[in-house]
């Protein structure tokens, strides 16, 4: 009887130490542990006795992880199944209380704000008038990313052949740059000694009060 | 034979020995001590004649603090064999701490060797890049490279000069044509005058009108609004509304 | 009566919520985690209710601590105390089993250790100084792997000729000896209390290197 007891408690030490192996093995490792991994872990270490097999210690590890995932239940970790093995993850329900979100502003890419630039300048244009100013083709890329920004907006279509889209800047581009109105922007001569003329040889000064989108008239 | 090779120094191998004297270091004997260092320096020179001069430095040093630790009693060098002797301690007994505060780290359990600490973290960082970070000063500063860039890219061409089109001169007939008086007139009578063309050299300007002229007529003769007539070569151009032509048949 | 019972029950709720956050909130992260961190995160959740204050939020956290300390009682891992923070590590005598599952980094030589010994009770100290301690010259070798594990890190320099940098220990010494801060190293008068003592045990000189004259003697 007590040899019997004896054993009882040498198997129940066995599996609380299986446990805790366990445990600390997922814990620690940097990739899911795989139930193949703790298994050849226990037979290594021969704890569970010198006479237990493959079958032994694979029933050892999913009782370890039956009884580690149970005792997760109620606290702010889960023990979960993830693609090729076990990892702890935080509870579910508290992620989104730990989630700090990093504000981190896009920049724009330099040719985007060329392009932008050029609409700011010279609106309403057409996609071609900034190829014309800036001598290279304007990619889809560029126009849909500012599109996306809300930076600049359809303005109506020029009436020539092919009815092209005219652009210009929109309230959120007077807001981003902080300016009250399109006037606010230094007059070209200004920046430049030479100020480039549009093909059909309008400059379309933003600053003259015709070209003016009305949203930018001060009011 | 006592070998130096395992020792980290001079220090080091008294240390050693201090502690070779299995009492509290604050208690060693000095003298001793001196001695066995002098004796395995000494043995080491015999059997290798190199030594590192670490080791012959601190031999000089502690030779003359034997001297000054066996000399008969003079107040002055007594006082400063203890001081050296007691510098000699004090040093050892730093060397010493050294060594347990060293032991006291490797005893602790080191993180990666002893203990590990959570191999996944989790990152619960989000970033929001919804945001817009620009300024006026990079739009501006766009502005200007795309505009340089492309001054630089353009090639240069003269001003391209312009010329009385026939264009212009088609229109400028079509004008006049109500106007023209009955019977033949002489084309030159239509070029524009010097003020309504193109600027430019006058000749060129001159010779491009009467030819955008002869050109208006021709086209306008075709189409049946003028009849043009020239009696030889080089003579003067001639030209007359159609409409005359009916207008003096109807008279006839 | 009731209502009593129901704030207590009130109370018993957010303390389990707030024990759940901040092991999931330590548990998380690789580096450990500060009170002063624990302390934002409950004020900013607003876990403890519209009137709790830092101090409320203090003691909830300590709570949660030390009850997730004492949880942790015979796990696989320990809620321990480091560097100015918690942190979850693997129980010290599952080390050896896990090394078969983890990978280990290669331990200091005997003379990094010492080396870092002296910066840890010198710090800040140079070369030089480091050098009239063991008696003997640091080879480069040596002040490399201690730089290169980041256990030491340059703390300015001394304004002596030749401006040797002076040397410290790092945030990630505390972490890889498992230290709250500096204070909690032996005391220099303790260190050699193991030493053998023969006689009657009056042992230990309490002189202070700092009074040696370091150029007294040769080294």
């Amino acid at each position: 009887m007590t040899g019997v007891v004896a054993a009882e408690e040498q198997a129940r030490e066995a599996a609380a130490l299986v446990c805790r192996l366990v445990e600390a093995a997922v814990f620690a490792s940097s990739e899911p542990v795989s139930e193949q991994v703790l298994v050849e872990l226990l037979l290594g270490q021969k704890l569970l006795g010198p006479d237990a097999g493959p079958l032994d210690a694979v029933s050892a590890v999913r009782d370890a992880l039956a009884s580690l995932a149970q005792a997760c239940g109620d606290r702010g970790i889960r023990l979960v199944e993830v693609a090729g093995g076990w990892q702890f993850r935080t509870a579910p329900d508290l992620a989104p209380m730990l989630t700090k979100v990093l504000q981190r502003p896009r920049r724009l890419s330099r040719v985007a704000m060329e392009t932008l630039a050029i609409v700011a300048y010279h609106q309403p244009c057409t996609r071609t008038d900034i190829e014309t100013i800036r001598g290279v083709s304007l990619s889809q890329q560029t126009l849909d990313a500012l599109l996306e920004s809300g930076l600049i907006v359809p303005k109506g279509r020029k009436e020539v052949p092919g009815r092209p889209t005219l652009w210009g800047t929109s309230q959120a581009f007077l807001k981003h740059f902080g300016l009250r109105d399109l006037r606010e922007l230094p007059r070209r001569e200004e920046l430049l000694v030479e100020v480039p003329v549009l093909d059909d040889g309008t400059a379309n000064d933003p600053r003259s009060v015709e070209a003016l989108p009305a949203d930018a008239l001060p009011g | 034979m006592l070998r130096l090779d395992g020792f980290e120094g001079p220090l080091d191998l008294l240390l050693e020995m201090a502690r070779g004297q299995k009492v509290d270091l604050a208690r060693i004997s000095v003298l001793s001590l001196v001695e066995q260092y002098l004796a395995a320096v000494a043995e080491a020179r015999r059997v290798r004649l190199e030594l590192a001069a670490d080791w012959l430095v601190m031999a000089a040093w502690l030779t003359w603090l034997k001297s000054r630790l066996l000399l008969p009693a003079d107040p002055q060098t007594e006082e400063e064999g203890e001081e050296a002797s007691d510098l000699l301690q004090a040093r050892l007994l730093e060397l010493a701490r050294v060594g347990a505060a060293a032991s006291w780290l490797s005893a602790r359990p080191l993180l990666g060797q002893d203990v590990f600490a959570r191999g996944a973290p989790e990152d619960l960082r989000e970033i929001d890049r919804s945001g817009l970070s620009v300024d006026l000063a990079q739009l501006l500063s766009g502005y200007m490279t795309a505009c340089r860039r492309a001054v630089r890219k353009r090639a240069y061409h003269p001003r391209a000069e312009r010329f009385w089109t026939v264009a212009d001169a088609l229109e400028r007939l079509s004008r006049l044509l109500g106007e023209i008086p009955p019977g033949w007139q002489s084309l030159d009578q239509f070029l524009p005058q010097d003020a309504e063309r193109p600027e430019g050299r006058p000749g060129h300007q001159k010779r491009a009108a009467l030819a955008g002229t002869l050109l208006a007529g021709l086209e306008m003769a075709r189409t049946g609004r003028l009849e043009l007539r020239q009696d030889w070569e080089f003579g003067p151009i001639l030209l007359r509304r159609s409409d005359e032509v009916m207008r003096l048949e109807a008279a006839e």
